[in-house]
């Protein structure tokens, strides 16, 4: 029997969950938190794909780059090892620390490193070396040779892999890790051969996109993108995006604000109704990057090291709850996520079709203490105990 | 000498419902019917049917009936009656066989070989009806992407704005009636897209529409002026058209009546003759100095489009002309239509618009230039379908030409060239011309877009997207039935299944 | 307001609609000798041969006078006071506000030939006609004294009843009135075709019989045997009326351009009046029914107190005659174009002037004929285009496209 | 006092002289409202009220019709009381019955819009504006739309009454 295509190979559909937390003073927190969350949503998953990005989780590393990376084997492994040593320093490397979980079921080998990158062969310009890493993450994905970088960014990384997202979390022992800003995605695929690369969040540099839903568009979009440079290799929509937003922000410079009015503008019924020079601006706007709008169904979380930028398509096709309280964003598929893990909720809103949910860290916050009580370092939960 | 030249048609009367009103009569430029002068009855001369239905449309009585002759020579797959009888014609003649419309031969139509998408669980189709359904379109070009781009310069990017992507092709007033372009226009204005004047000018009584019109600069030069230019809200030199790739236009001494000739500039009763190229334009850099000519006369307030009929090698022409100063990009396919054209040229010239626009949008993109010029197809498109798979294999804006004269009622007789048009398109005789009433050309013009619009929006809707932007250039949205792997290959399509 | 109308004709219709457009108030009183008011005298002819009943004489519905609430006194007036009153011959005495005399005109020759004989008959009122009809049978000879509309319709209605009738006229054609001896030859040759005999250019010097006339005796010494004796040799106005009361007259009353007499406030229409001629502007009395009830509702309208002005007479004449249509309009009878035809035999005639048309005949092929008529009255200038009017059928071809529209003005 | 009436406005630009008004004009009024063909061919034609003129050269075309003036020449000239303006409607009408075929009408109309003489029927025939149909059959017929029904308002003047 001819094997079954993978991601790469075929476009797949699938339906999903999200969630998404984050502490806006910048003050970490354990994984365990958003595995609750994502749990909730068990149903919008088929156990075929599960994932998360974490932020501030390797404080004591922060000025080195964390590669996280799948393997299917050792010459894999070998090749891959010679590539990144041409081009960086590693300063430390060992296996990811798993835990035995009967529902995870033949994982690769999953290694990290953590690098610096090798002066002599990269620009001191930090514009030409992130260029560069682009092009060499962007390389190694799309040769798939059996060597797969999940996440390649500065004191954060993406944990993800075949099953339910809970299962993930345990396996990944995501209990012990300890970050400001966490995102987390159940998939629902509709073929059944899940490939732990194929899980999301995806990520390109610090950035990571998680997403629900399916872009109708994702061919006009995956072509315009394609011809700057980009390699569509999963051909999947979360991709299709992270590039999108890579290209808008850091190589033309623009906001995540512009990103969204690209990405999901006003209707023109709106723009009518808009003061002249704004709607003029939109409508500029848009004719210029009218191949990057988002079209069907959606619901996308943007994580940086800064932050958060939820949004839904301009119809608001797929579901997405918001909520705030004091310290924390969080963002879900469904309110009773959020509920599961957010108290002392000031506000929980059902944000606007292209409407962006902001939820931005104030990393420069002098309060470094946590709140919640039931956070995985027990020197948190006394602290956090003694501030109740 | 015996005429081997035979008749194409025949005419059915049932003289049961024949009341002799006489319509038939009166409706017939080419003389077919006639009352006979010793007993008023009324007659047909078979051989003059150019098959155009007119009188079938006209009669009251339902009496009439126009078929194909039917005695035919005998059954034979390469000598078939219609290439029997193109000879008979020549050696009767020893003439170039002249036609109108564009290509007849029922090759593969690529756009009937292409499937659309559309959604199915994994993501919603959406409701046009309930749903707001975006077709809005810019062409023009569009600045380069870098940090340093050029989006607070807008005066710099002039842009045409199409509420369809669906424009009125280059058609002059000349070889189509006034009233022809006083529909279009008119309807182009109503539904907010752009009507083409074609190589014969402006004429004053369609100024009022001179926002939505597209002035065209061809090889004759016919009713340019500075004025002209300054008139229309787009600039297109046309180098070529499908009907006729490689060849010039000759509008007959006759049909430069006293309007056409004001309207072109030229002396009443000269032929107006197009030269196969435009003599100032012999390399690629000529055609950018033409460009920036144009350019220059009008600072640079509108865009500039280049028309090409669709050839060989074009994406390369496309992607010269593109770096050559083209904002907008105009491939005419082989089926392109004309007034006039040598029947040989029409059928046996250039290629299907579907490969040229499959080839030249891939190029683009592989030049990276694509999102800086539009691409504007044209040649065949039959109905919103057509434009659909257009614009999913990366077209911008298509323009119809052909499909617009029939709504305005042309039964595709292919006669445009003799003036005899009888549905009062292709002609300037003012007792023809007055057949089509504008104001019902215009709500026919107006109807057709209206019904695109809405079968735009199903198509839309049913792939689950709300915008057409997110059609354009979206290949996954088509698959292939029938072709080749080399034909799907070009294309850049999946086979249905897939 | 008190307005009196003497006469009750058509003039009198036109006036009693002319005042009651402005005036639905004041009290209006017509006073007529005839006991059958407002019938329509050129249908008389028709009555006589049968082809439509006595109610079709009317055309105004029969509530007419009751609807305008208008008072008849049927009488004859004899006497009119300037300063208001009008007596009639019973004695009876009518104040007035406002005066109309629409009393029309008298035959002539009928009191010099007719005196004394009850087998001549004038061709003018219903009870002429009735009178005809008494008398008339098949077979009958009947001499019409008179080649006129008139006499010729009374020729056609005896024709249609199988009498034998002779056209009499000092003219040496029919219709000398209005046609041109092209014209007039073609409607003779048309009469005799049809069996009616005419002797033209003979003067009647008598007639011959008591009390029953037997023959019609001419000034050359001929005569024409005779059953019955019609005149219809035209009418002149009635003066008698208007005799010593210090109303200007001419040939008729004359009166301005609100039909206002030389006496404020009394009025005339009708074959009565002499108003002013359309293309000479000279006054004229023209004694044809349009311009009669034109004349009769303009002059109401004055009384009424509503300025309007007549427009000027236009002589404009249409006859079918034995399914022969003559039609003529203007100065008919000057020199003009023509243009002659067979088969059914045509005549058309375009009398031209400074460039712009003053009169027409046409005989035969009349459709559309009133687009010249219209011509004459708009003073349309055609110069060039002339022998587009000879056309022998306008119908078809649309004269008005045929002229620049500069010069047409239309 | 005015009055909302039914008009025929004819636009020559576009009369392509096919004579379909003419045609249903003639159907409308025969004894075969509904069918063209018995209309036609059964027992002597009906006459039209209106026709349609061609220009001498043959390039344009005019529809020749009653106006339905305001102070008809007709109604004035008319012996026989046939010819009447309906205060209502504004229409100019001729009664069949009462007609009398002088043919003083045709002299009288400006427009050439009476019908009568080249008939063979000695009566006048004029558009009576179809009142009982929704469109006059003309302008229904029209395939070019040159014949358009308007209501306009007008200023009622008091002509003859009928």
């Amino acid at each position: 029997m001819k094997k079954m295509l993978r991601e790469g190979d075929v476009r797949i559909p699938a339906g999903c969950a999200i969630a998404a937390l984050v502490n806006l003073r910048g003050l970490p927190f354990a994984g365990t938190r958003i595995a609750d969350c994502i749990a909730v949503m068990r149903e919008r998953s088929n156990g075929l794909g599960g994932g998360f990005a974490a932020y501030g989780i390797y404080p004591e590393m922060k000025d080195y780059y964390a590669v996280h990376v799948f393997f299917d084997g050792i010459p894999e492994k070998r090749e891959f090892e010679y590539q990144l040593r041409r081009h960086f320093r590693v300063v430390s490397t060992g296996p990811i620390p798993t835990r035995r979980n009967d529902e995870i079921h033949n994982p690769p080998i999953i290694w990290r490193y953590f690098v610096s990158p090798e002066n002599s062969l990269l620009a001191e310009e930090p514009v030409r070396r992130q260029e560069f890493m682009v092009s060499f993450i962007t390389g190694v994905n799309a040769a798939s040779n059996g060597a797969y970088i999940v996440s390649f960014g500065k004191n954060m990384g993406v944990f993800k892999g075949v099953g339910f997202p809970e299962d993930i979390a345990d396996f990944f022992r995501l209990d012990e890790y300890r970050g400001y800003l966490w995102t987390a995605h159940g998939r629902f695929p509709t073929n059944t051969p899940g490939w732990w690369g194929g899980a999301h969040p995806f990520a390109l540099l610090e950035t990571t996109v998680i997403h629900n839903g399916e872009i109708s568009s994702y061919d006009a979009n995956r072509r315009f993108i394609e011809m700057y440079g980009y390699r569509c290799s999963l051909q999947t929509d979360t991709e299709v995006i992270a590039y999108i937003f890579d290209f808008l922000c850091r190589r033309l410079g623009m906001s995540q604000e512009e990103a969204a009015l690209i990405v999901a503008p006003p209707l023109w019924d709106e723009l009518a109704m808009m003061e002249e020079e704004t709607a003029n601006r939109i409508t500029r706007i848009r004719a210029v990057f009218s191949s990057l709008l988002l079209n069907g169904p959606f619901s996308i979380v943007l994580a940086t090291p800064d932050g958060i930028m939820a949004l839904n398509d301009r119809l608001k096709l797929r579901p997405m709850v918001a909520a705030e309280n004091e310290d924390f964003v969080a963002v879900a598929s469904e309110e009773a996520a959020i509920r599961k893990i957010l108290t002392g909720i000031n506000r929980i809103w059902s944000p606007r079709g292209g409407e962006p949910v902001w939820g931005k860290v104030d990393l420069t916050h002098p309060e470094r203490e946590p709140l919640y009580a039931g956070e995985g370092g027990s020197d948190d939960a006394e602290a956090a105990k003694s501030k109740i | 000498m015996l005429k081997l030249q035979k008749a194409k048609f025949e005419i059915g009367r049932d003289f049961d419902r024949c009341v002799g009103c006489g319509v038939c009569v009166n409706q017939c430029a080419n003389e077919v019917h006639f009352r006979d002068p010793y007993d008023e009855s009324v007659c047909a001369d078979d051989i003059k049917c150019v098959g155009c239905q007119r009188c079938v449309h006209l009669c009251p009585t339902g009496a009439l009936r126009v078929v194909s002759f039917a005695s035919r020579t005998r059954e034979h797959g390469l000598w078939t009656s219609t290439v029997i009888n193109e000879i008979h014609l020549q050696s009767d003649s020893g003439g170039i066989l002249l036609s109108g419309m564009g290509h007849s031969r029922p090759d593969t139509v690529y756009w009937d070989r292409i499937l659309l998408n559309a959604s199915q669980v994994t993501n919603p189709s959406i409701d046009p009806l309930r749903e707001p359904m975006e077709l809005k379109t810019f062409l023009g070009r569009k600045p380069p992407l870098n940090r340093k781009n050029s989006l607070d310069a807008p005066e710099k990017y002039p842009q045409l704005e199409l509420e369809i992507p669906v424009m009125f092709a280059a058609m002059s007033f000349g070889s189509v009636s006034l009233n022809v372009h006083k529909s279009l226009a008119r309807a182009a204005m109503s539904q907010k897209t752009y009507w083409n004047t074609g190589e014969g000018g402006l004429h004053p009584e369609v100024r009022a529409y001179r926002d939505r019109a597209i002035v065209q600069v061809a090889s004759g030069r016919f009713g340019v002026s500075p004025e002209y230019l300054e008139e229309g809200a787009c600039i297109e030199i046309k180098i070529g058209q499908g009907a006729k790739p490689g060849i010039g236009g000759h509008l007959p001494g006759e049909k430069v009546t006293g309007e056409v000739a004001r309207t072109r500039k030229i002396p009443p009763g000269s032929d107006a003759i197009s030269p196969a190229p435009h003599h100032d334009i012999y390399s690629i850099e000529d055609l950018s100095q033409l460009i920036y000519s144009l350019k220059e006369a009008t600072a640079y307030r509108k865009p500039v489009a280049v028309k090409i009929a669709a050839v060989h090698n074009v994406a390369a022409i496309c992607s010269g002309m593109a770096r050559a100063g083209a904002d907008i990009l105009v491939i005419d396919g082989y089926r392109g239509g004309s007034g006039a054209t040598p029947l040989r040229i029409r059928n046996d010239v250039g290629i299907p618009v579907e490969f040229a626009l499959a080839a030249v949008d891939r190029r683009l993109r592989e030049e990276g230039i694509r999102n800086e010029v539009s691409l504007v197809v044209s040649g065949g498109i039959r109905n919103s379908a057509d434009v659909a798979k257009a614009i999913a294999l990366g077209a911008d804006a298509v323009y119809i030409g052909t499909a617009a004269l029939v709504a305005l009622g042309c039964h595709m007789c292919q006669n445009c060239y003799t003036g005899k048009c009888n549905w009062g398109i292709a002609t300037v005789n003012p007792r023809l011309a007055r057949r089509l009433n504008p104001d019902i050309g215009t709500l026919r013009a107006e109807n057709l877009l209206r019904a695109w619009k809405h079968e735009l929006a199903e198509f839309l809707g049913g792939m689950g997207m709300n915008a057409i932007e997110s059609l354009r250039g979206n290949r996954l949205m088509l698959r292939g039935l029938g072709l080749t792997e080399r034909e799907l290959e070009i294309l850049g399509i999946k086979a249905v299944g897939e | 307001m008190r307005y009196v109308i003497i006469g009750g004709s058509i003039a009198s219709v036109g006036a009693i609609e002319g005042i009651r457009k402005f005036d639905r108030e004041g009290s209006i009183t017509v006073i007529s000798d005839e006991p059958d008011p407002y019938y329509s005298r050129p249908l008389i002819s028709y009555y006589l041969a049968g082809k439509i009943d006595r109610a079709g004489l009317y055309y105004r519905k029969p509530e007419f006078y009751q609807r305008n609430r208008v008072q008849v006194i049927t009488g004859k007036a004899c006497n009119l006071a300037p300063d208001g009153v009008v007596t009639l011959e019973s004695g009876e005495k009518i104040p007035y506000d406002k005066l109309l005399l629409a009393v029309g005109g008298t035959p002539l020759l009928y009191d010099r030939l007719a005196a004394g004989r009850d087998n001549v008959v004038g061709f003018y009122t219903l009870e002429d006609v009735e009178r005809i009809r008494l008398q008339v049978m098949p077979g009958i000879r009947v001499a019409v004294i008179g080649a006129g509309l008139v006499g010729l319709k009374a020729a056609e209605a005896l024709y249609y009843l199988n009498a034998k009738p002779t056209v009499v006229d000092l003219a040496p054609y029919p219709l000398s009135g209005i046609l041109d001896p092209v014209g007039g030859e073609m409607v003779e040759r048309h009469l005799r075709s049809k069996g009616v005999e005419c002797k033209l250019g003979m003067e009647v010097s008598s007639l011959e019989g008591t009390p029953r006339v037997k023959e019609v005796v001419f000034t050359d010494g001929s005569h024409l045997d005779c059953d019955m004796v019609i005149i219809a040799a035209g009418v002149r106005p009635n003066l008698a009326l208007a005799a010593g009361t210090g109303i200007d007259t001419g040939q008729g009353i004359l009166v301005d351009e609100h039909q206002e007499t030389s006496i404020p406030s009394v009025y005339a229409a009708g074959d009565v009046a002499q108003a002013q001629e359309l293309l000479s502007g000279d006054k004229k009395v023209v004694p044809i029914l349009p311009l009669a009830w034109e004349q009769g509702r303009i002059a109401g309208m004055n009384m009424a107190g509503h300025e309007a002005v007549y427009r000027g007479s236009l002589a404009v004449n249409s006859v079918s005659l034995l399914d022969m249509a003559i039609m003529t309009a203007g100065d008919s009878r000057a020199e003009g174009l023509c243009a002659v035809g067979d088969n059914p035999p045509y005549y058309r005639k375009i009398v031209l002037q400074d460039g712009g048309v003053t009169g027409l005949i046409a005989i035969n092929h009349v459709d559309n004929m009133g687009i010249i008529t219209g011509m004459i009255r708009k003073r349309v200038r055609i110069e060039g285009h002339e022998s587009l009017l000879l056309q022998p059928r306008l119908n078809g071809v649309d004269v008005r496209s045929c002229l620049p529209t500069a010069i047409t003005g239309l | 006092m005015t009055a909302v009436v039914r008009r025929v406005e004819a636009q020559d630009e576009y009369c392509m002289g096919c004579g379909l008004c003419r045609l249903a004009c003639q159907v409308a009024h025969s004894a075969y409202p509904l069918s063209i063909v018995k209309a036609m061919k059964t027992g002597s034609r009906p006459v039209p009220r209106m026709s349609v003129e061609s220009s001498a050269d043959g390039m344009s075309f005019r529809s020749v019709r009653c106006l339905q003036c305001e102070d008809p020449e007709c109604v004035k000239i008319c012996i026989s009381g046939a010819a009447t303006r309906d205060e209502e409607t504004g229409v100019v009408l001729i009664d069949e019955q009462k007609c009398v075929g002088c043919w003083s009408c045709v002299i009288a109309c400006p427009e050439g819009a009476i019908i009568g003489p080249g008939t063979g029927r000695g009566k006048a025939y004029k558009c009576d504006l179809c009142l009982e149909r929704e469109f006059p059959a003309c302008v229904a017929a029209c395939p070019n739309r040159a014949l358009i029904l308007r209501e306009v308002e007008v200023v009622e003047s008091t002509t003859r009454e009928g």
